[in-house]
């Protein structure tokens, strides 16, 4: 094993990236699929950051843009749940299958 | 090795275990628990990397915040002790060769290009020049952007309102 | 005199026809407002003989007015008129005065009626008056919407198949009329401007192909053999004013465009067409007027007759002669008043008997001779009686289609001809049929003849066939100049 | 400038009498049309009379000849280059008798008519349109130009249409208008491509220019013309025949004849409107008119001409012996007539000078205006007495009618061409044209005016004579004195027409020719005729049963001309089976099953498409996933393989 560096970051964060994608495909209930998309975004964070810290030290945009995705996140999760247990009052369920329509 | 290293290592693993035992549990509750354990770990990379600031948000605005809105909305859907439907055997093995593949691409393009790697290690970024930053307007300031994301915040609360707001029965 | 009042007018009465309150003022202002427009276009045609008497060039495009809207993507309100234009727009004002007049009995969502009918007038007016291709193609689809909407919601019989089926075909030759445009923008310099398109010498497959591309979209509306399968569906299932719409103008949208645009910006793709555009329109003729005699349904007759007629008129233009070209446009104009007249006819027996089947009406002479009068006046002045203005304008196409001495002419000419016998046996079918015989009267109102809205609008287009019939001298001077301009860019190549 | 408003007055009062009561005939002169009409009739043939006087004895006459003289000349419609419908009035010998004979039979039409038509619903309609018919027959006359004889023909077209179906809730009629209008169209449109035919040759559409141009050998129009053939005919010969279709569909040659007998349908007035002046003499007057292109140009139509004529005279007068319906007798017997106006226009060979059969012609068309209009107007005052048409409904007439009695037998030995009566003069110089130029078409018209004098006076002593009718129940009066007028100068027209010397004014070139009658040639004509009556008078005069002996013994013969040679039966079979179950139900078919299948399957092939493509739009939240990531793989995959 070599020193931590750029790649092994990269790596991290693409199978932490792959999980999280495992877990969008796998998962029926809603509330899961949130987490797995929140695992796909920090590793995007993850990138960022990598890239902030080893390939532009003197500048600052990856950890803004993590610091915004961080906050985009939190809008996103809050309003996710929002709409899941909206759909769990109106269907009793939160099955992603089973969500189907378009209305209501 | 050193210290440093076996630290990452340590890290990165409990960070993946972690993620796969999220995205595998059967039991929701460990799964968003497991959830939390994964954030740590990535907010501990963070922290590793220097970004201290950024690791405080993560654990405080990840940890603190989506996990425990995660888990109330547990609360309020899930009855205690049902476990989770088992996945057909032909979906997960579908969901992981495309997760493979996925993998397998990113991996192949990460590797086939070889970033400009700068040695320089950057200066540690202190609090007081990301909020300044944040809020200058002028070359490399983020005014705009954080304008716009206290927008985006401000609908995101609307919008959270509107959708969850109790309908009255009769309105229906 | 502004030219763009033409367009200002309806744009208003629309706006008035909003604010009103009660049915009956929105009827009375769409009836002001229509009869102002026709006023105007009165007055647009003796201003327009004097215009041109004033500049004494005879071909020019009068009252012209440009302002740009997006003058970097060379498009530009942009509006003139032209003699044709003149006609057609005189055209369009009598037939939305009398197809205002022929609603009058419209009892559900009259506000909204009312509107869309106005629209539908304005996407035409602005069509007729465009002098910029994008501007043009604009109109046509502002036309297109409110006739899916017209037939939709006030139809009757299978609507919605109807109206979808007229829609999408329309919208089809859109895209093909659409495509012709780019096309033309693309090669000519990136202008949509009419008049500077035809100073562009474009080559000769490009030619062949746009044309082919704005013949056959527009040929769609106008009803070009094998596309005129909306004409009968659309017809039978719009309401009264919306047939008369689609027949008397919407048809004709089509075949100014194939003429104004088509032929007149590509004249080799005209030349080089000219025989399929002939056998086509000889076959929609025939096969029209054969496939008239089988219908029951009154309002089917008229459609399938509209399918001859308004192949007459592009026989008149692939023959390519003077008279027949002039021919053609006055046939346009004539179709366009006889046709309203024959649906607004239909439209008042049905309103009566609650049938379109002739079998199912006899003898109506006895309880409406009003009605009955104006059913024959319209059915001889398409069977082309002279006197009328169908005999007039038949007869200049078939005179400028002689005009063409080989056999392949001679012999679609006589093919044509003949039409005139079928005409004249599904017209009278249909007319002996459900006026003549003894009065057998379906529907409990088919003893009242014809109120005096609906005698209003009848005596309106029976005026102006009759005016077309007797004294054709003053169109022909119309329209001739602008005939002659598109010749002169044919004949020169 | 006088005589251009002479000729639009003449024209214009008629119109009047159809704009007033047509605009106004169920309000403002819904009692008065009648009277209203009458009025400008009178104007008009008051007028019309004035302008013939004018015309042969004032200004007509110049240098030896009659003149043609050009009145207004307005273009109507211009084509191109010289091509133009101009509206005007050819003034000739021809075209001055004519208004003459239309303004007078039309006169005494409607003052008939003011009898006739009396307490009858849509009596102002009824006015309206004899005037229409009126006007349409005087266009036509007067037309100097073959485009505004055409735009008149078709008027003429349409008007008899209105008043043969003017009973229109009987179904018979409505049938018999719309056969007329639709036979007599078929043929204009032949008479249409001829007009174009013609026109093009001649570079004009003048009746002066084309006959100049087309009859002088040797000039250009005339080479180029006669250098395009067609099938190995000369395109003027095609020209020619095909105008002549137009004449024979509106005057009912064979095989264009089947409107006439149905057209019987209308009130008997029309009828002698139709049959006397008006519609079936419009095709005499056109060829009349283009004579010298078809005696000069095209001597194989006008044989042609010649021989339809004689086939058409014979039929119609063999058909006619053997009718039962009195109209439907006078409808066959006008077609012969006319066949033999026809026939003596197809004989006359071109010659310096006048030609004989030309004056021949029409001098027959004017005396059988007068004769067969009474006849007519006759036949009317029957039927109304009996309320019937048919025959044998009839008899012993001359008791109650013995005015009409007097009249009708004035009529039918005008008709028989018995001396010194009218169609006597008349045939005599048809014959002696036939006899002159064709021999065996003399045989023929021998023989048809034979059974012309057969089948008329069977019909005359079946009706009048044969045996005694009951009396009516009620005693009818006869006639009205106004309706009297009519009849009486009718029937002096008819006794004394022909002594007027009518070569004298009417001829082919304009120059007057000598009236010669030759005692010879006469008599066998005289004698057939009268044997034609006797052996009517011995089948008819007395009841007795010899007709039906003969009508058993012959009756595959009967069956033949009473099914008038099946001619009708032919055309119903070629309409009905060919056209409109055949062509017109498989072009309805072709359209609702192929061309708009051919639209509805593409609106159905989209619909499949998107049916499949729907599948895809599953509403599940994974798939879309699915879809995503594989999007951006392949995208990925393309960049990175490049």
């Amino acid at each position: 094993m070599t020193e931590p560096g750029l790649y092994h970051i990269l790596t991290l964060s693409a199978l932490l990236f792959c999980t999280g994608m495992y877990g969008f495909f796998t998962r029926r209930n809603l509330i899961t699929l949130l987490m797995s998309v929140e695992l796909m975004l920090n590793s995007v964070n993850l990138n960022l950051v990598a890239f902030d810290r080893y390939v532009w030290p003197e500048k600052t945009e990856g950890l803004f843009f993590s610091l915004f995705i961080i906050a985009v996140a939190a809008a996103e999760a809050a309003l996710a749940i929002a709409i899941i247990i909206h759909l769990y009052r109106t269907h009793k369920s939160i099955d992603v299958q089973e969500a189907e329509e378009l209305k209501y | 090795m050193s210290g440093s290293d076996l630290v990452f290592y340590i890290l990165a693993l409990m960070t993946l275990c972690f993620g796969v035992l999220t995205v595998t549990s059967r039991q929701i509750f460990r799964a968003a628990v497991y959830l939390l354990f994964c954030l740590l770990g990535v907010a501990g990379i963070y922290f590793w990397l220097n970004y201290q600031f950024l690791a405080a948000v993560q654990i405080v605005v990840y940890a603190g915040g989506i996990v425990v809105l995660i888990l109330f909305s547990i609360f309020l859907t899930q009855q205690s002790g049902e476990k989770l439907p088992v996945p057909a055997v032909s979906r997960k093995f579908f969901s992981a060769l495309a997760a493979f593949c996925a993998l397998a691409l990113v991996l192949v393009s990460v590797f086939r290009f070889s970033f400009a790697e700068s040695g320089k290690r950057s200066a540690l970024v202190s609090m007081s020049q990301i909020g300044e930053k944040m809020l200058s307007p002028g070359e490399g300031g983020y005014a705009l952007p954080f304008e716009v994301i206290s927008v985006l915040l401000l609908a995101a609360l609307i919008g959270c309102i509107v959708i969850a707001i109790k309908t009255k029965p009769d309105a229906r | 005199m502004s030219l763009l009042l033409i367009l200002i007018i309806p744009i208003l009465t629309a706006g008035a026809v909003l604010l009103c309150k009660t049915d009956e003022q929105v009827k009375w202002t769409a009836l002001a407002g229509s009869l102002a427009q026709l006023g105007v276009s009165v007055a647009l045609y003796f201003l327009f003989v004097r215009e041109r008497a004033i500049t004494g060039q005879e071909s020019l495009i009068l009252f012209e007015e440009r302002y740009p809207l997006l003058s970097d993507a060379g498009i530009f309100l942009h509006v003139g008129a032209d003699g044709i234009t003149v006609g057609m727009i005189l055209l369009t004002s009598f037939v939305l005065a009398a197809g205002v007049l022929a609603s009058w009995n419209i009892v559900y969502r009259v506000k909204e009626f009312f509107l869309l009918l106005l629209l539908l007038a304005l996407g035409a007016f602005g069509f007729f008056i465009s002098q910029n291709l994008f501007l043009l193609f604009f109109f046509l689809e502002l036309s297109v919407i409110p006739k899916f909407l017209l037939i939709s919601i006030w139809g009757s019989g299978k609507k919605e198949y109807s109206a979808n089926k007229l829609a999408l075909m329309l919208m089809g030759g859109s895209a093909l009329i659409l495509t012709g445009i780019l096309l033309l923008y693309f090669n000519g310099g990136r202008t949509f401007e009419i008049h500077s398109l035809s100073r562009v010498v474009f080559s000769d497959r490009l030619q062949q192909v746009v044309f082919a591309l704005l013949f056959v979209g527009f040929g769609v509306f106008t009803a070009l053999f094998p596309f005129h399968t909306w004409v009968p569906d659309g017809h039978s299932s719009a309401p009264t004013a919306g047939s008369m719409f689609l027949a008397g103008i919407s048809m004709k949208l089509g075949g100014f465009g194939c003429l104004k645009i088509a032929m007149y910006l590509l004249p080799e793709g005209a030349l080089y067409f000219s025989h399929i555009i002939i056998v086509l329109s000889v076959i929609g003729i025939l096969y029209g007027a054969l496939a008239t005699m089988m219908q029951k349904d009154l309002k089917y007759i008229n459609a399938y007759s509209s399918v001859s007629h308004v192949a007459f008129s592009l026989l008149g233009m692939g023959m390519l002669t003077q008279t027949a070209i002039t021919g053609a446009v006055m046939q346009m104009i004539s179709h366009g008043v006889m046709t309203a007249l024959f649906f607004a006819v239909i439209g008042m027996v049905y309103e009566r008997t609650h049938t379109r089947m002739i079998q199912e009406m006899s003898g109506l002479m006895k309880t409406m001779p009003f009605i009955a009068t104006v059913f024959f006046i319209s059915g001889l002045c398409s069977l082309g009686l002279p006197g009328f203005s169908g005999f007039v304008s038949e007869m200049t196409v078939l005179t400028g289609s002689w005009e063409k001495d080989s056999v392949f002419h001679r012999t679609v000419t006589i093919a044509a001809a003949a039409s005139l016998v079928v005409t004249a046996v599904y017209i009278l079918r249909a007319t002996t049929k459900i006026m003549m015989g003894p009065p057998q009267l379906p529907g409990e109102n088919a003893v009242t003849d014809a109120n005096t809205k609906e005698r209003s609008a009848a005596i309106l287009l029976t005026a102006g066939i009759v005016w077309i019939g007797l004294f054709p001298a003053w169109l022909t001077a119309l329209i001739k100049p602008d005939v002659q301009q598109i010749m002169k860019r044919i004949a020169g190549l | 400038m006088i005589y251009t408003v002479l000729v639009l007055l003449i024209v214009l009062f008629p119109l009047a009498g159809f704009l007033f009561p047509a605009l106004w005939g169920r309000s403002l002169f819904k009692k008065s049309a009648g009277p209203l009409t009458v009025v400008l009739m009178t104007f008009s043939f008051l007028l019309s009379a004035y302008f013939a006087y004018l015309y042969f004895f004032e200004f007509g006459y110049q240098q030896g000849a009659y003149r043609r003289f050009l009145f207004p000349d307005i273009p109507w419609l211009e084509f191109s280059g010289a091509l133009a419908i101009r509206m005007g009035a050819y003034i000739d010998a021809v075209s001055v008798m004519m208004l003459l004979t239309v303004t007078f039979v039309s006169l005494m039409v409607h003052v008939y008519s003011l009898w006739y038509m009396k307490h009858q619903e849509r009596y102002a309609a009824y006015f309206a349109y004899l005037s229409l018919f009126t006007f349409s027959m005087l266009g036509l006359v007067l037309s100097s130009n073959i485009f505004q004889m055409y735009f008149f023909w078709e008027l003429v077209g349409v008007s008899s249409f209105l008043l043969i179906g003017f009973y229109y809730q009987k179904p018979a009629a409505a049938a018999a208008a719309k056969k007329a209008f639709i036979v007599t169209r078929f043929a204009d449109v032949g008479f249409f491509i001829g007009i174009l035919i013609l026109s093009f040759s001649a570079g004009s559409m003048d009746f002066e220019t084309i006959l100049h141009k087309l009859t002088t050998p040797g000039s250009d129009a005339l080479n180029t013309a006669a250098a395009q053939t067609f099938l190995g005919i000369s395109a003027l010969s095609w020209g020619a025949a095909l105008v002549f279709m137009g004449a024979a569909g509106k005057s009912a040659l064979f095989p264009l004849h089947i409107w006439l007998p149905d057209a019987m349908e209308g009130p008997t007035p029309v009828s002698a409107l139709i049959h006397a002046a008006t519609m079936v003499v419009a095709g005499v007057f056109l060829i009349a008119r283009l004579f010298p292109l078809y005696a000069i140009t095209v001597p194989g139509v006008q044989e042609f001409i010649a021989w339809v004529s004689a086939v058409t005279a014979l039929m119609a007068a063999l058909i006619a012996c053997v009718q039962t319906d009195i109209k439907r007798i006078l409808a066959f017997s006008t077609m012969s007539q006319i066949g033999l106006m026809m026939l003596s226009l197809g004989v006359a060979k071109y010659e310096a000078g006048p030609v004989p059969g030309y004056t021949a012609s029409l001098f027959h068309l004017f005396t059988h205006a007068l004769f067969k209009s009474l006849l007519f107007l006759c036949a009317g005052i029957m039927i109304h007495f009996v309320h019937n048409n048919s025959i044998w409904k009839m008899g012993g007439l001359r008791k109650y009618l013995p005015l009409t009695h007097l009249f009708f037998l004035a009529g039918c030995l005008a008709i028989s061409g018995i001396p010194p009566f009218s169609g006597f003069f008349s045939k005599e110089e048809i014959l002696l044209a036939a006899y002159r130029n064709y021999f065996p078409l003399y045989v023929l018209v021998l023989i048809t005016s034979a059974v012309t004098a057969f089948y008329m006076f069977r019909m005359y002593f079946r009706t009048f004579w044969f045996y005694n009718l009951k009396g009516p129940t009620e005693k009818e009066t006869e006639i009205e004195v106004p309706a009297l007028i009519p009849l009486v100068l009718l029937a002096i027209g008819a006794v004394l027409g022909g002594f007027i010397p009518f070569g004298n004014f009417v001829t082919s070139d304009g120059h007057r020719m000598p009236f010669h009658f030759d005692v010879r040639f006469s008599l066998l004509p005289v004698i057939l005729n009268l044997a034609g009556i006797f052996v009517a008078m011995w089948f008819y005069k007395t009841k007795n049963k010899r007709s039906d002996i003969v009508q058993e013994k012959a009756w595959k013969l009967y069956l033949l001309l009473s099914e008038k040679f099946y001619v009708d039966h032919l055309y119903e079979f070629i309409t009905r089976k060919v056209i409109f179950q055949v062509i017109g139900r498989s072009a309805a078919w072709f359209d609702k099953n192929i061309v708009d299948g051919m639209v509805n399957l593409s609106g159905e092939a989209t619909q499949y498409v998107s049916a499949a493509f729907r599948k895809l739009q599953s509403g599940k939240v994974q798939l879309y996933a699915l879809y995503f990531l594989l999007a951006i793989l392949a995208l990925a995959l393309i960049t990175i393989l490049k």
